[in-house]
């Protein structure tokens, strides 16, 4: 009976950080098995790829996840990655973070790498709040919600994601909830199979701290507001897709071709160097 | 645009010179009216110049009789009391424009349908009721002005509904002619009931053999789009001019599906297969069958595992190499303009679980001859073995039992559904042709052979040693262990009991009208027989067209009829179809209103309550301008209109009071004055005729085109003529032939019931109907309900009632 | 079709329906209860046991309505949870 | 563009950006990130031209926090990288040079030293950086800062700042000034067979027996690289020698943080570079680096010329601090002059090292550094 049970995404991940320190009902990690999943069904070279993330509790992933890692700091993880996958192209670089790392500390660094359109594959995992500090108000927290530092209700406007990656140019936007793990993971498949910057925001109950200041204090009722909210609505239009109590509109947003950066520049850099030889 | 001014030589100028023509029917009206006596009384009455009875007056010698009189006696008006205007009025309009009459300068009196067919057994009351109508009539037709028809244009595109073979057909014969057909269909696949059927009668051909091609002809081509899972939801317009919106539910798999059936095999999750009666297994991503067009597959999303956008498995998904797997896929409404429907929805089967005596679905050994042909079929479940389901053994003795749901009284239906009987005679041959030694009894009422060849086919059948027993089985009882049956009746021919054991029973079941004829019903306003199938617009003349134009019907529809029939009516349909869009335009009837310019205040209410925005203001001309192609005719406008400066053509307020007037002329007090809308309540009460029912006699119909042309004027005339009680019957909420004008009817109506009781008058004495051109036993039974009404009026509330509406009523 | 289906399917037996094995690796679960809410075929349901970690891991209610969609597995925060087909030598 | 086609070799005449940007490629460094700044622009945009050329990368950032996030990917990545700023854009970096250090990724930062504080004179030199370089990022750790004082040096250091990361795994840091940074002078640049160009040590296990952090003696771990196989794991936490977050852990604590700054005291004797100009007679030891130093040693030549014993003692390893060389040339002298573009930064370092022997220090800040006047008149005064 105690013989050990072997789970088939074991390989996977590292044995020695194992089991994650995310509490229970979070969502992430739904959004590290939807990852290990859609690695699985790719057959994806373990060696050729980096995870980068940043700082919160979903940044702890790239240590979770048996390839090369690197945990930067806070806001940074795609600038990082920007050196890593400039480097050397070869590696496939995916960023996994979390709102508050990627859209306000490093909101600078996600609108510019998607401006250049740098080969870069972000999963944003919004759990609304800065759990891992204790549950602060973050660039994504709706409002009149309830933070440690939004004790009367939030009164900032939230980001939509979105419309934010949209606009700054990324090739690949999609956006699902972890109850949608399926969709989720055929989308992370699409996005590595993708070239130029590619971004995939993953709505995730934070029931523990997020949920317990706002009524919803079990994954559970995280994820029956998701599946009750959520509508999948491919290719609509991203300026319209604010999150609300109501609604929450899912789904592919952007699907484009447009060449990668890292693309232009070493073209560039052949340009040049037959131009010497021709000399 | 016709003006008063147009038309006042018409209007005052030389006498009117009436004919009228009593005709008898042969014994249909002269059964139950003196015709001469009424004949006699029309010849009295103002302005008539000659009046004659014939014995026929639709057949030839009756028109000729009628053209002649019109050009030896400048006859100027015409009035025919026969049937109903809505079966011969086409044909005495044209009998009139032959002679170079106007044709609206004829009116009938209708004293077949709305008389003598209810009044029965009572001569001399019906007579004096047709004397009455005749009266009307003249008093009418009097004041019948000429009137020019416009000419609207045809859509060159037709709707098929229904993808059985009936819509097969209908579908490439006109796409053949070269027009654009759209065939909608319901289920995920065409091919309806023949798709289903091992082999046909008499000839004994592959069922999907012969269907196949045509199946993939619709499919291939140019000329026709084909929505399958898809049903109408609305039609709005008129002939020639139809507008239609389709609901095509998502199949969940795009069309780049290559049918090549990955995705069922790795689906985790069974069904039974509609298509075969749930006699085999299908998954919840499925094709119906092998030769399924559209071949693109299917969700059952009732079965999948994923439901509300969450997608918990993915195999098919996973499974499908060319992606072709959207769960995202959401209804879309097509919409479409046509000119002309093709209604082929095809029939159900009888449930003979409602028969307890027979034991289907308690039986495992009792099957239907549905479940029979999928059986027997190579490509069905049980690849063409005849098996029984209790044991999978081939069955030594087969008993049918016929009539299983038709012809009968308490079980099932009362009619005929004409092609069971083949059906058991060719299944027959078929278990002798694969099973020789099989013993086979057929239990009938009686044989039905009468199609061409089908008697060769019943000799074979008997030939092979297949025994027929006259006489159904009361009751089927089963051996519990080896699940064997007794069949225990009586034998009509013998005259002596029989119980008679077999392993497999097979109950030969009958057709019934779809389960949802309704919703069609409602959509195209069509009506239907007691029977429940929709009813043509004459079962001998014009078998094929519905009373509403532009729509057609094929198949089993329309009644109950094997697969030559179907294919021979759907050809006639697409025949009839091609007609009406080859001429290219259809003349809209001249009822459309008339304004008097002097009269109006330019007050806009008719243009608000106009259901086609066929009236416009001109505030520079200070006018109503009429767009008469968008005119439907209802003339609920006129109704409207404060001050009367809106009527309508040939059905003017001059011509309606002129009707009640003749009506009250004499005991009134005794009286029902009924105004029908011609859709639904006039067809209503047609229909009561045609089914003989009964009801008291002293109703007048007045027939408009709408029950939205019925100005409260009207109404308030007829009390102030003294008269009992008054109908106004439309067609029901929803179903106005004129997409809302009955709406109105119910505002103006409800009005009158205030005033009534404001002013103390017993407001039963109006009565509001809405019945459907079906039902007539809904318009008989309120006839008698008014009765009993009048019974309750005494004379003083009829002298109040004419004292109230004095005033309001002055003005004609 | 409008018929109503009377006798059950002939070929049930026919058909390879795959056979299920759960394996639940109960001392890493925290008991979030996604597996057991969104099965679609509800085949597991909270245990009474108390694991490792304090909480109820799930048990399995009724193996054979598994249709493998392995929905728990990808689902399960904690990689606590999944199905495996039955080699065919035990399943048919 | 064609006309360079490879690496400079021979007698140039450049300015000190151009230089730095030159040693830079020289040493093998193939990736640049920065944000333009005065007065480092030059290196970028002479970089931004040169780069490609070698099949390097050039990449100008949206700010120098990311220039130098991503020059520590680049460097885990397998490149020699660097960036190079000013003060304001020095600032910015701190937090990840501290990333730098706790990865020890080796990668060389560039500070052209402007007047401070905050923006305050763009175009004009300062040494008021200096001990940011060796505090200015949080937490306590070793690393390695040069000053050069000329062209030339601007050149030679920066090869030599590559050598040094690549050999210890340590950010390097370039302490240069607008003068040196904008000045115009011969540079004799050897061939690239006379360069001495070190590269970071390659694991030589398995990877599963690899732990990205485990030190040899030299208290240096041996660094693979990203796409390597090695499918390691790297982290700003604190970490145990498989780079495996440690955050609860005194023991992981005290054996990394020591090591991190034992890894550069232990080798100090190796990195310290010093210039010593007549010191073994000298009564005045005058203490001097970058630009500074220039107005020094002819301060120091007249007052021989003059019978004075002087001495310089030029500082070209700034970090670690070069206290032996100080403490050695104190004991014989009566005074220690030490004349910086600051307020009185390393005097306190050498008022650390020379122990009794008294310092005097010589401050000057704006336009232009000390003249040679102003430290000779400081000299005779303290005979």
């Amino acid at each position: 009976m105690v013989q050990e049970i072997v789970h088939p995404f074991s390989k996977y991940l590292r044995s020695a950080m194992m089991p994650h320190i995310w509490c229970p009902g979070c969502g992430n990690g739904i959004v590290l098995n939807c990852f290990v999943q859609a690695l699985d069904e790719l057959q994806e070279d373990l060696d050729k790829l980096v995870v980068v993330s940043g700082i919160g509790c979903i940044g702890r992933t790239a240590g979770y996840v048996n390839a090369d890692s690197f945990h930067t700091t806070h806001g940074r993880p795609i600038a990082f990655a920007t050196g890593v996958k400039l480097a050397n192209p070869e590696l496939e670089v995916v960023i996994i973070s979390g709102d508050g790392d990627l859209f306000a500390i490093g909101g600078n660094h996600f609108i510019h790498a998607a401006r250049r359109n740098i080969g870069l594959k972000v999963v944003c995992a919004n759990n609304f709040n800065y759990g891992m500090t204790g549950g602060q108000q973050g660039p994504t927290t709706p409002l009149e919600a309830l933070t440690t530092t939004t004790p009367y209700g939030n009164i900032e406007h939230p980001f939509n994601l979105i419309h934010l990656a949209a606009a700054s140019g990324a090739t690949y936007v999609a956006r699902w909830t972890t109850l949608h793990a399926r969709r989720l993971t055929q989308s992370i498949k699409k996005m590595l199979d993708k070239e130029g910057f590619c971004f995939i925001e993953v709505i995730s109950p934070c029931p523990e701290i997020f949920g317990r200041y706002n009524k919803m204090r079990s994954g559970l009722e995280m994820m029956e507001w998701f599946k009750r909210a959520s509508v999948v609505d491919n290719f609509s239009v991203p300026s319209k897709a604010e999150i609300t109590p109501e609604k929450i509109v899912v789904g592919e947003f952007v699907n484009i071709e447009k060449a990668s950066y890292e693309k232009l520049l070493h073209e560039k850099i052949s340009q040049i160097n037959e131009q010497k030889v021709e000399w | 645009m016709a003006e008063k001014k147009e038309l006042e030589p018409e209007r005052n100028g030389e006498q009117a010179r009436i004919g009228v023509y009593v005709c008898h029917c042969g014994l249909n009206i002269a059964g139950s009216v003196d015709c001469e006596e009424v004949t006699k009384f029309a010849a009295t009455l103002p302005q008539v110049v000659l009046a004659k009875d014939n014995r026929y007056t639709c057949s030839d010698q009756g028109q000729e009789l009628i053209k002649n009189d019109i050009k030896e006696h400048k006859l100027n008006r015409v009035v025919v009391a026969s049937c109903s205007p809505r079966l011969h009025e086409p044909t005495f309009r044209k009998a009139c424009e032959e002679a170079g009459l106007n044709k609206y300068l004829l009116e009938m009196a209708n004293i077949r349908e709305q008389c003598s067919w209810v009044h029965l057994h009572d001569r001399i009351t019906a007579t004096e009721k047709a004397k009455d109508l005749v009266k009307m009539a003249v008093a009418k037709a009097a004041l019948l002005q000429p009137a020019e028809e416009i000419e609207v244009p045809i859509t060159r595109k037709a709707l098929v509904i229904g993808g059985g073979v009936a819509g097969i057909q209908a579908s490439l014969d006109l796409a053949d002619t070269g027009y654009k057909v759209y065939l909608a269909e319901k289920e995920p696949s065409i091919g309806g009931m023949m798709a289903r059927i091992d082999k046909t009668f008499p000839t004994m051909d592959c069922s999907i053999c012969i269907l196949a091609p045509k199946m993939s002809d619709i499919g291939h081509h140019p000329n026709i789009e084909l929505l399958t899972n898809s049903e109408v939801v609305e039609v709005k317009g008129y002939i020639g001019n139809f507008n239609v919106k389709v609901m095509k539910k998502p199949r969940y798999v795009k069309s780049d599906c290559s049918a090549c059936a990955d995705c069922s095999e790795v689906c985790p999750v069974i069904a039974p297969n509609e298509f075969d009666v749930g006699l085999a297994i299908r998954h919840a991503i499925y094709t119906p069958f092998a030769q399924a067009v559209p071949s693109t597959y299917i969700i059952d999303m009732n079965r999948c595992l994923n439901k509300d956008g969450i997608i918990v498995c993915d195999k098919c998904i996973k499974a499908c190499e060319r992606q072709a797997i959207d769960f995202d896929m959401k209804p879309e409404t097509a919409e479409l303009q046509v000119g002309a429907i093709i209604v082929a929805t095809g029939a159900d089967v009888f449930d003979p679980s409602t028969l307890p005596n027979y034991g289907y679905g308690k039986y495992p050994n009792v099957i239907t001859s549905l479940e029979f042909e999928r059986l027997i079929n190579a490509g069905g479940p049980s690849g063409g073995r005849l098996i029984r389901p209790s044991d999978m053994q081939i069955p030594k003795r087969v008993a049918f039992i016929q009539c299983v749901g038709s012809r009968s009284e308490k079980n099932g239906r009362l009619y005929c559904s004409n092609v069971c009987c083949m059906n058991t005679i060719k299944d027959s041959l078929l278990i002798k042709e694969h099973w020789p030694e099989t013993e086979i009894f057929v239990f009938y009422v009686d044989i039905r052979a009468y199609g061409k060849g089908f008697e060769d086919l019943y000799r074979r059948a008997r030939k092979e040693g297949a025994v027929f027993i006259r006489g159904l089985p009361a009751e089927i009882v089963e051996d519990r262990k080896t699940h064997n049956l007794w069949l225990i009746g009586e034998d009509t021919l013998q005259r002596e009991l029989y119980k008679i054991g077999a392993d497999m029973v097979i109950l030969s079941i009958g057709l019934e009208p779809r389960k949802d004829s309704e919703i069609i019903q409602r959509l195209l306003t069509l009506s239907r027989t007691q029977d429940g199938f929709f009813m043509e617009a004459h079962p001998k003349l014009r078998p094929v067209d519905a009373a509403t134009g532009g729509i057609f019907f094929a198949g089993c529809a329309e009644a109950p009829k094997d697969i030559k029939d179907s294919v021979t009516q759907a050809s006639a349909a697409a025949a009839r179809a091609g007609i009406l869009m080859a001429k290219g335009k259809v003349t809209v009837e001249a009822i459309t209103p008339i304004s008097y310019i002097e009269q109006c205040k330019l007050c806009g209410l008719c243009t608000k309550v106009c259901p086609y925005n066929a009236l416009a203001l001109n505030k520079e001309l200070k006018r109503v301008e009429i767009i008469e192609a968008a005119c439907g005719g209802c003339g609920t406008c006129a109704a409207e209109c404060p001050f009367g400066a809106l009527t309508q053509n040939h059905f003017t307020d001059e011509q309606i009071f002129a009707q009640i007037d003749a009506v009250t002329e004499h005991d009134a007090e005794n009286k029902i004055v009924a105004f029908c809308c011609n859709w639904c309540a006039y067809a209503g009460a047609d229909f009561a005729g045609v089914n003989r029912m009964q009801y008291p006699p002293n109703v007048r119909i007045i027939r408009t085109m709408c029950s939205g042309r019925v100005a409260p004027k009207f109404v308030e005339r007829a009390f102030l003529r003294g008269v009992a009680t008054v109908l106004v019957a439309g067609c029901h909420p929803g179903d106005c032939h004129y997409i809302n004008a009955n709406h109105h009817t119910q505002k103006r109506i409800e009005r009158l019931w205030k005033k009534m009781e404001q002013n103390g008058l017993n407001k039963e004495r109006l009565q509001l109907l809405w019945a459907s051109a079906a039902e007539g036993e809904r318009f008989a039974s309120k006839i008698r309900e008014m009765q009993t009404i009048i019974e309750k009026v005494p004379p003083e509330e009829i002298g109040k009632a004419k004292k109230v509406f004095e005033k309001v009523s002055g003005e004609n | 079709m409008p018929e109503r289906i009377r006798h059950p399917p002939l070929d049930i037996k026919k058909v390879k329906q795959p056979k299920a094995e759960i394996h639940l690796i109960k001392d890493q679960c925290k008991g979030c209860g996604f597996c057991i809410e969104f099965c679609p075929k509800k085949v597991i349901e909270e245990s009474d046991e108390i694991n490792a970690r304090g909480v109820h891991p799930p048990k399995i209610v009724d193996e054979s309505e598994c249709k493998i969609c392995s929905f728990c597995t990808i689902v399960c925060p904690d990689f606590a949870i999944f199905v495996t087909e039955k080699p065919c030598k035990d399943a048919c | 563009m064609s006309k360079k086609s490879a690496l400079l070799t021979g007698m140039h005449f450049l300015n000190g950006d151009v230089a730095c940007a030159e040693g830079a490629i020289a040493a093998g460094c193939r990736f640049f990130a920065g944000y333009p700044i005065t007065p480092a622009t030059e290196i970028a945009e002479h970089l931004s031209e040169r780069m490609p050329e070698f099949g390097g990368i050039y990449i100008q950032m949206e700010d120098e926090i990311a220039s130098i996030a991503a020059v520590i990917g680049a460097s885990y990545a397998g490149l020699k990288s660097m960036t190079a700023t000013s003060g304001p854009g020095f600032s910015l970096m701190q937090e990840n040079i501290g990333l730098a250090v706790m990865t020890e990724t080796p990668c060389v930062v560039v500070d052209i030293m402007r007047g401070g504080p905050s923006t305050g004179q763009p175009t004009l030199p300062g040494q008021q950086d200096v001990m940011q370089a060796k505090w200015g990022s949080h937490g306590d750790y070793g690393i390695v800062a040069l000053a050069p004082s000329s062209v030339q040096e601007m050149f030679d250091l920066t090869v030599e700042a590559f050598n040094l990361s690549e050999t210890y795994r340590v950010p390097t840091l370039l302490m240069g000034d607008e003068i040196v940074a904008h000045m115009w002078e011969k540079v004799v640049i050897p061939s690239v067979s006379q360069l001495r160009i070190v590269n970071r040590k390659k694991p030589n296990v398995s990877p599963e027996k690899y732990g990205p952090f485990v030190p040899d003696d030299d208290l240096v771990p041996p660094m693979a690289c990203f796409g390597e196989g090695y499918r390691f794991h790297a982290t700003g936490l604190t970490h145990d020698e498989h780079g495996y977050p440690r955050t609860q852990s005194s023991k992981d604590q005290s054996e990394l943080v020591t090591r991190l700054c034992e890894k550069i005291s232990r080798s100090a004797d190796k990195i310290i570079k010093v210039q010593e100009v007549m010191l073994e007679d000298a009564d005045v030891v005058v203490v001097a680096y970058g630009i500074v130093a220039r107005s020094a040693l002819s301060a120091v030549r007249k007052a021989r010329e003059a019978g004075i014993k002087a001495g310089l003692l030029r500082l070209i390893t700034l970090w670690p601090f070069p206290e032996k060389h100080v403490a050695e040339s104190a004991k014989q002298a009566k005074a220690v002059v030490v004349a910086e573009m600051n307020c009185g930064q390393m005097v306190r370092e050498v008022e650390r090292a020379a122990k009794g022997t008294s310092v005097v220090f010589l401050s000057k800040l704006g336009e232009e550094p000390h003249t040679p006047a102003e430290i000779l008149e400081v000299i005779r005064g303290n005979i």
